[in-house]
């Protein structure tokens, strides 16, 4: 046991309401369960006793076929759709008043240590003595609640948007198993179990993406993303392999223990780093592995929204801050983390400028704000890269949802006039404020955060994260250690540019998509205008609060500098137990602070850049020069290549999957397998034996002369034998 | 339980009563055919399955009592039978298990009434024949797991080779007879240099002690070789086995045998038969030539081929257009980690070979059945004469995406257990060999999901699809043990690991004890 | 004298062997079957002068053999003639396996 | 081995006489073109072996030789020949293409090499005992009690009584075999 946890029934937590954390995963659990089986029982039917007899004849499935057209056509509502409507969302809203309860009692009780629950014991085997460990400390808990919170509402929203789809049932089904699945991953107390909530998300991401699975490119995606993930979780893999190896343990507090024990920047501890994040890599979307994300807007908006925007792809956030004892020992991994994180931020960026498909806009802009949050956590400022995380989960979901009913809006339009256009292509939308004023002016103040203006929530979280990695370029020990030869410090700056450069370019894509979707004139059609409208209360309801959320998101952490608005630095005392120690090791002890000045200085240039960024958007781009996209010109030089995102999915196809996939059928099966070892071996020695059967027979030719002629020359080498003996 | 197990004395009549019942039924069935040669053939063939059937719940039912019968800590072999056969050459009908080999012939007898109800409807020719054969499997199977006499081990590992040949050569597809001789003479070779084997060891042991004696224990503990001859006699040993495991030369019977097998034919080939080669590695290759075992470059030599063997079969397996064939390779690449755990010779690796053996039979004796189900209704294998059938067969295609995430190994299935626990093991003595094996983990998602995909999902272009009936509910109740086994291991599996722990522990200080010392000292610890 | 008489069956037996390797009419064939035989006996008379009368029995022994021998296959190679209208025995391959 | 009067100048020569004619008439025989020209050099082989054999005192032999061998076989070897008509002169293409006398004959002179060789230790000469001419000359003296024949008849009908009779069977297979084979089948198949 390790030392530093204390006996279970002894922690403050224990006689609370928190002893029933078990719970939490639990009941999405029960909620896949209940509507896994309404799923089935709506659509599966017993076939006859004996299979192969009797065909099926097409009528009799007729009601099977039917149901399987196209998925968003007005069929009839699913005939179980109102009780998954109550127990889908309604696990959710449950789930969250517990948590919420939780939270409470945490926030009464001193979280010294984090309250261990031990479920069974799982992998009893040799000196790898694994227990099925839930770890509730405050940065779980605020993973908890975000995931909670978050998710229920995105549930409510789901019940309009998927109201007629006849996977309805199954939808909320794979929903509920993805909460469960978060949960047991923020939850997981030690690795191994992590990874199962880890890999169990990958499953639900596949499942959800591919959700209108009978188009290919549907289907196609999903396995793109579940393959690019396990890409990801090798990497995980080896890194718990690391683990145990060289720690003996597994146990997440174990290992936290063990590493301190080890050498600053030694080998063990910069490997295990660095595996650990080429598996947040593969979850978070990030530089190489971040192809994934865009194809995943495939799947249904709300799951865009859930999985891909708010928990999901902070999985790989979570797990460094949880890995802070390791990261911390391991200069060189934070600074990797840091540059990929800045690299994969500006890039992102670069592409989301060009996009026309509206989410596909949002995907690019979560893959560069993820890439600022492992910047964030990446030089060892855990609390401003959660901080970013909590509030990049407001105002994303809040765009991904705001996105939605305006694709439901269109689609809507569209189905009336049997218009078979891209209800998700900015070219054909245009001047949408007038019919869905709500979602305008909410998905406005998501603009406004995810710019960075001041008093909005995206505003604190970014200038955070930026003074800390200008903080930390002078005085860390990031600073004293280099990548590849550069030095920590110039490296820092670099990535402070490279911060800065994204923000101004965040601010321009985002505000090209308002104009482009809300203002000007509506390119749409006149026949398909009149039926643009607002979306049903349920959909917009979650918009207004996570509208008020993503407002007032800033409040949470308040710097010094404004210390007037409310409580100075809230989130950074709540995880303070949790990542305090690892923060502190990087600052080299004492907590990293910047003269007034400085900070002024700061703030003040992330301000400039956002309204700037903003200006010059609304000063470039002019929404009346678009025309629709069926009659939209080729794009050319280099926005045709942002457009087409650098080909990277074009170049990962070429060089390594057509590869494998033509080697291994051509070399590996046919050449080896099927070539030498049964042509030449198996079948060889066949034909070798038959050879030899063919020459005996060859004498036989029935002929006289012959068998004298073999009797003469078995009598000469008779004798011959004897005149030689 | 265990009260009622030992007031029948259980433990003492247990296994020669799991050998001899298959065989009484073997004899039932070729009589039910005399007797009712003038009756209808539809009547026949319906009493024979139902006969066939019953034998074998039976023989699940008495082999249940095993799980509590036999104390796993305690040393030595429990239910153990010790007659003599042929006392001229010292050949004993010694009959015996331990933790590993209970949880083995559990499997066995477990999964074959699965097997039997997976054929119920697609076998109509020649029945009595059919299931007479399956009957006589599992004597061979059960001897080989239960076999503490050489000679015995040799006979069983013999009987069990023919009823398979006859029934791929007669139950089989089109190109039946190429890969039922090919399996053939593929095992037999292998065995040949066994036996001869087996012969020097007995000779050996007659030397030291007097009268020949094949007896498993008597050798282990007497019987020391100088370094040479053990390195050749393991060699013949582990020949025999790799053909069965298979291991990466000496894989290619696999995928033809499994093709050509019909649906029972080839879950029991893969979830049972090719246990018999790691079986035959734990017990018999490693125990008896641990200085063999222990040399650096025998088992760099076999860690090398099972790592090849992993990535090998699981890049074959991605561009396979016969499923079949593509969920045999995939086989390849499970054993392959059966293999790594096994020589990587620590507990946890040893303990995960164990669970991947059982979790793999589980596995892909489901996925088999299901292949049999969907090829009773469309008489095809090829993966792109199907397509967008998860709107026609839901219950189908469910089923098919939880077992092949269990083959896939996803956290929380079975296969993720076994995996996992060969890995971490593997990777304290084989550091490269598990890196290199764990980049598999990819692969297996690539083929296992792309062939899955092109099966259930995409569009419902083909019209034969259309009509094709869901499961019914044999089959249905069918997968639904394995799909819990599947969870249940997946979960908690702890229980199973108890009962192999003692004994993979055991093995595993033997192995590194008996061959650190020169063999002539190997102190003759029980086994 | 011995060595001669010797040394004259050897060669008479080889022109018999190269005559039956070289002609291919069953009735020569025959002859230098014929031939053989007589280069053996031959051998056997010459050494009888050393061992006794034992070899010239042995030649009337050898002699009756070679009589029905020839008788017999006489009468198969009428019998085939009556078949093929030929001995030649290139055409003939009734034993072909 | 006879004394006679000439001995053994006169011996010899006819000796060598007999045994070139032999030789060459052996070779006429071979390489004739048509059945009946090498019958009739198979018969002068014979002649020269039946003198042959009268000189290695084997008289008995000899008469047999020109009884049964000349006098029998080969007339019936004549007749054969003559029934068949196949005296023409075309059947000597019957023979092998050139290759296959060549090697035929190649093959002929290994087996007479190898026959020599065996006797290249003089194995046979060793094998003359030194007194062979006195030992003959002093059996010829004592005047045999059968007479010539009688040195063969005794033991063709002790020793030798079983396999005497066992030929008379064969003989008799031999006719009842040629005149079955012989028999024009009345329903020809």
């Amino acid at each position: 046991m390790n030392p530093a946890m204390i006996p279970e029934g002894a922690h403050p937590l224990a006689s609370t309401i928190a002893r029933f954390v078990w719970l939490l995963p639990l009941l999405p659990l029960l909620g896949f369960l209940i509507n896994g089986t309404l799923a089935m029982l709506g659509v599966a039917k017993v076939g006859p006793a004996d299979p192969s007899a009797g065909h099926g004849h097409a009528e009799e499935h007729g009601h099977g076929a039917a149901h399987g057209h196209d998925d968003h056509g007005h069929a009839t509502r699913h005939k179980f759709a109102p009780i998954v409507s109550l127990v889908g969302p309604g696990v959710l809203v449950a789930t969250f008043l517990l948590a919420s309860g939780i939270f409470f009692a945490m926030r009464g009780v001193e979280m010294e240590h984090p309250y261990i629950q031990t479920l069974f014991a799982w992998m009893p085997v040799g000196d790898l003595q694994l227990n099925a460990t839930l770890l509730l400390d405050p940065l779980s808990m605020v993973m908890i609640m975000v995931i909670t919170g978050v998710g229920m509402l995105i549930h409510v929203f789901s019940v309009g948007y998927m109201q007629d789809d006849p996977g309805y049932p199954r939808y909320f089904a794979y929903l509920n198993l993805f909460v469960f699945f978060m949960l047991m991953l923020v939850l997981g107390g030690s690795y191994p179990l992590l990874f199962v909530g880890w890999e169990g998300v990958g499953l639900c991401s596949y499942l959800l993406i591919g959700f209108w699975f009978s188009d290919k490119a549907n289907a196609d995606a999903g396995k793109k993303a579940f393959i690019v993930n396990r890409i990801g979780d090798f990497g995980f893999l080896v890194a718990m392999f690391l683990m145990f190896a060289n720690l003996g343990t597994l146990d997440v507090q174990g290992v936290a223990a063990k590493a301190a024990e080890l050498p600053m920047g030694g080998v063990i501890a910069t490997a295990i780093a660095l595996f650990l994040f080429l598996g947040c890599t593969g979850k978070s979307a990030q530089i190489p592995l971040y192809v994934w994300l865009p194809d995943a807007m495939a799947g249904p908006t709300p799951v865009s929204a859930l999985i891909h925007a708010a928990t999901m792809v902070t999985a790989g956030v979570y797990l460094v801050a949880r890995a802070s004892g390791i990261f911390s020992m391991a200069p060189v991994a934070q600074l990797t983390v840091a540059t990929v994180g800045a690299l994969t931020a500006f890039f992102a960026a670069t592409i989301g400028l060009k996009q026309w498909d509206i989410k596909k806009v949002l995907a690019y802009s979560t893959v560069s704000q993820l890439g600022y949050m492992f910047v964030g956590v990446g030089v060892g400022a855990y609390t401003a890269g959660i901080f970013h995380l909590v509030t990049h989960a407001f105002f994303k979901a809040l765009l991904f949802l705001g996105s939605g009913s305006v694709i439901f809006a269109m689609h809507a339009a569209y189905h009336a006039t049997h218009n078979h256009d891209d209800a998700q292509d900015m070219r054909n939308m245009g001047g949408l404020k007038k019919h869905m004023p709500v979602t305008f002016y909410l998905m406005w103040i998501a603009t406004l955060a995810i710019a960075g203006i001041p008093l909005f929530s995206g505003f604190f979280s970014k200038d955070e994260i930026l003074s800390s990695v200008f903080a930390r370029a002078h005085h860390s020990t990031l600073a004293e250690s280099s990548l590849l030869g550069i030095p920590g410090g110039t490296l820092l700056l670099v990535i402070y540019g490279l911060g800065l450069a994204t923000a101004l370019m965040t601010a321009i894509y985002m505000t090209r998509m308002m104009l482009y979707t809300f203002h000007g004139p509506n390119r749409t059609g006149a026949a398909e205008e009149p039926h643009l409208k607002e979306a049903p209360w349920v959909m917009t309801g979650p918009l207004v609060v996570l509208g008020a959320l993503a407002a007032f998101g800033g409040w949470l952490n308040v710097p010094a500098l404004l210390g007037a608005i409310g409580p100075v630095g809230g989130l950074e005392h709540w995880l303070e137990p949790v990542v305090g120690e690892a923060t502190l090791r990087t600052t080299l002890g004492e907590p990293a602070h910047l003269s007034h000045s400085v900070e002024l200085m700061l703030v003040s240039t992330a301000i400039i850049i956002a309204v700037v960024g903003i200006a010059f958007a609304v000063w470039r781009l002019k929404p009346a020069a678009l025309v629709p996209k069926k009659d939209a010109p080729e794009a050319t030089g280099f926005d045709r290549v942002l457009e087409n995102k650098y080909y990277v999915d074009e170049g990962y196809d070429a060089a390594i999957v057509q590869p494998t996939v033509n080697v291994s059928r051509a070399v590996l099966w046919k050449g080896f397998d099927a070539g030498i070892i049964d042509g030449l071996f198996v079948n060889g020695s066949a034909l070798l034996a038959r050879a030899f059967g063919w020459m005996g027979s060859q004498l036989q030719t029935g002929q006289l002369g012959t068998y004298a002629w073999v009797l003469l020359i078995g009598v000469i080498t008779l004798l011959g034998a004897f005149t030689f003996r | 339980m265990n009260a009622f197990l030992s007031s029948i004395n259980y433990n003492a009549w247990i296994v020669p009563v799991l050998l001899l019942l298959p065989a009484i039924g073997a004899v039932g069935l070729w009589a039910h055919a005399l007797l009712t040669a003038k009756d209808p053939a539809e009547k026949r063939w319906r009493e024979v399955r139902v006969l066939a059937f019953s034998f074998f719940v039976v023989e699940a039912i008495l082999s249940l009592g095993l799980w509590w019968s036999l104390d796993p800590a305690a040393a030595g072999w429990q239910a153990m039978v010790d007659l003599p056969w042929i006392p001229q050459w010292g050949v004993r009908f010694a009959v015996g298990l331990d933790g590993i080999a209970m949880v083995l012939v559990l499997l066995t007898t477990l999964m074959m009434p699965l097997a039997v109800l997976g054929s119920w409807t697609s076998i109509r020719t020649k029945p009595h024949a059919y299931y007479a054969n399956l009957l006589i499997l599992t004597v061979g199977m059960l001897g080989v797991f239960c076999a503490l006499d050489l000679v015995l081990f040799y006979v069983m590992w013999e009987i069990m080779l023919v009823p398979m040949y006859l029934i791929i050569g007669v139950w089989g597809g089109e190109r039946r007879l190429y890969a039922a001789i090919k399996f053939f003479i593929y095992t037999m070779i292998g065995s040949l240099l066994m036996l001869v084997a087996i012969l020097y060891l007995g000779a050996e042991a007659s030397r030291v002690g007097g009268a020949p004696n094949f007896s498993y224990d008597f050798i282990l503990n007497n019987v020391h070789l100088d370094p040479t001859t053990t390195l050749w006699l393991f060699g013949a040993f582990a020949l025999a086995f790799a053909v069965k495991v298979p291991m990466f030369p000496f894989h290619t019977w696999l995928p033809d045998a499994h093709v050509e097998a019909p649906t029972a034919g080839s879950v029991i080939l893969a979830a049972i038969m090719l246990k018999m080669g790691t079986f035959g590695f734990i017990r018999f290759a490693l125990p008896l030539f641990p200085g063999a075992a222990m040399n650096p470059s025998v088992r760099t030599l076999i860690v090398a081929l099972a790592v090849i063997g992993i990535v090998y079969g699981a890049l074959v397996a991605m561009v396979q257009p016969d499923f079949k064939k593509l969920v045999a390779y995939s086989s390849v690449s499970h054993l392959g980690f059966v293999m790594l755990g096994v020589f990587a010779l620590t507990t946890e690796s040893m303990q995960g070979a164990l669970i991947v053996n059982v979790s793999h039979g589980v596995s892909t004796g489901a996925l088999f059945l299901l292949i049999g189900m969907i090829y009773e209704r469309r008489h095809t294998r090829m993966i792109e004469d199907y397509g967008g059938i998860a709107k026609v067969v839901p219950i189908f295609a469910t089923l098919l995406t939880i077992v092949s995430l269990s083959s896939i190994g996803l956290p929380g299935t079975n296969g993720f257990i076994g995996e996992f626990l060969v890995l971490v093991g593997s990777y304290k003595t084989q550091p490269v060999a598990a890196v290199i094996s764990a980049t598999v983990v990819i692969i297996a998602a690539v083929y296992l999901l792309w062939a899955v995909q092109r099966i259930i999902y995409q569009k419902l272009a083909k019209p034969e699809n259309e009509s094709m009936q869901d499961l019914n509910w044999r089959e249905i109740g069918l997968l639904v043990p394995l799909v819990a086994a599947i969870f249940w291991i997946g979960i908690y599996p702890k229980p199973l690991l108890e009962k192999t722990e003692p004994a993979a522990r055991r093995l595993v200080t033997y192995v590194e004890s008996a061959a650190g010392k020169a063999p002539v000292t190997a102190s003759n610890q029980a086994r | 004298m011995l060595v001669e008489a010797l040394a004259l069956s050897a060669v008479l037996f080889s022109i018999g062997v190269v005559g039956v390797l070289t002609r291919r009419n069953a009735i020569i064939l025959f002859m230098c079957v014929e031939l053989m035989l007589n280069a053996v006996n031959l051998s056997f008379v010459a050494l009888s002068t050393l061992y006794g009368a034992a070899g010239q029995v042995f030649v009337v022994f050898t002699m009756t053999v070679a009589a029905a021998e020839a008788a017999v296959g006489l009468a198969i190679i009428i019998a085939i003639f009556r078949h093929v209208k030929t001995v030649n025995l290139q055409n003939i391959n009734l034993l072909k396996g | 081995m006879q004394p006679n009067l000439f001995h053994p100048l006169a011996y010899t020569f006819t000796f060598y006489f007999f045994g070139l004619t032999a030789l060459a008439s052996a070779v006429a025989f071979v390489t004739r073109k048509s059945p009946v020209a090498a019958a009739m050099w198979l018969v002068n082989v014979m002649f020269c072996l039946a003198g042959l054999y009268v000189m290695l005192d084997a008289q008995f032999i000899g008469a047999i030789q020109v009884l049964v061998y000349t006098g029998a076989i080969m007339v019936v070897f004549l007749f054969v020949i003559m029934l068949l008509n196949l005296g023409h002169v075309s059947d000597l293409l019957d023979a092998r293409g050139k290759w296959g006398q060549l090697i035929g004959l190649f093959l002929g002179l290994g087996l007479l090499a190898e026959v020599m060789a065996l006797n290249r230790h003089n194995t046979i000469e060793r094998m003359i005992p030194p007194d062979l001419a006195a030992k003959a000359a002093e059996a010829a003296s004592r005047s045999a009690a059968g007479g010539v024949i009688g040195p063969i008849a005794a033991p063709l009908f002790k020793e030798y009584l079983l396999a005497f009779e066992l030929t008379s069977i064969l003989l008799l297979a031999a006719i009842v075999g040629a005149v079955v084979l012989g028999k024009r089948r009345t329903n020809a198949r």
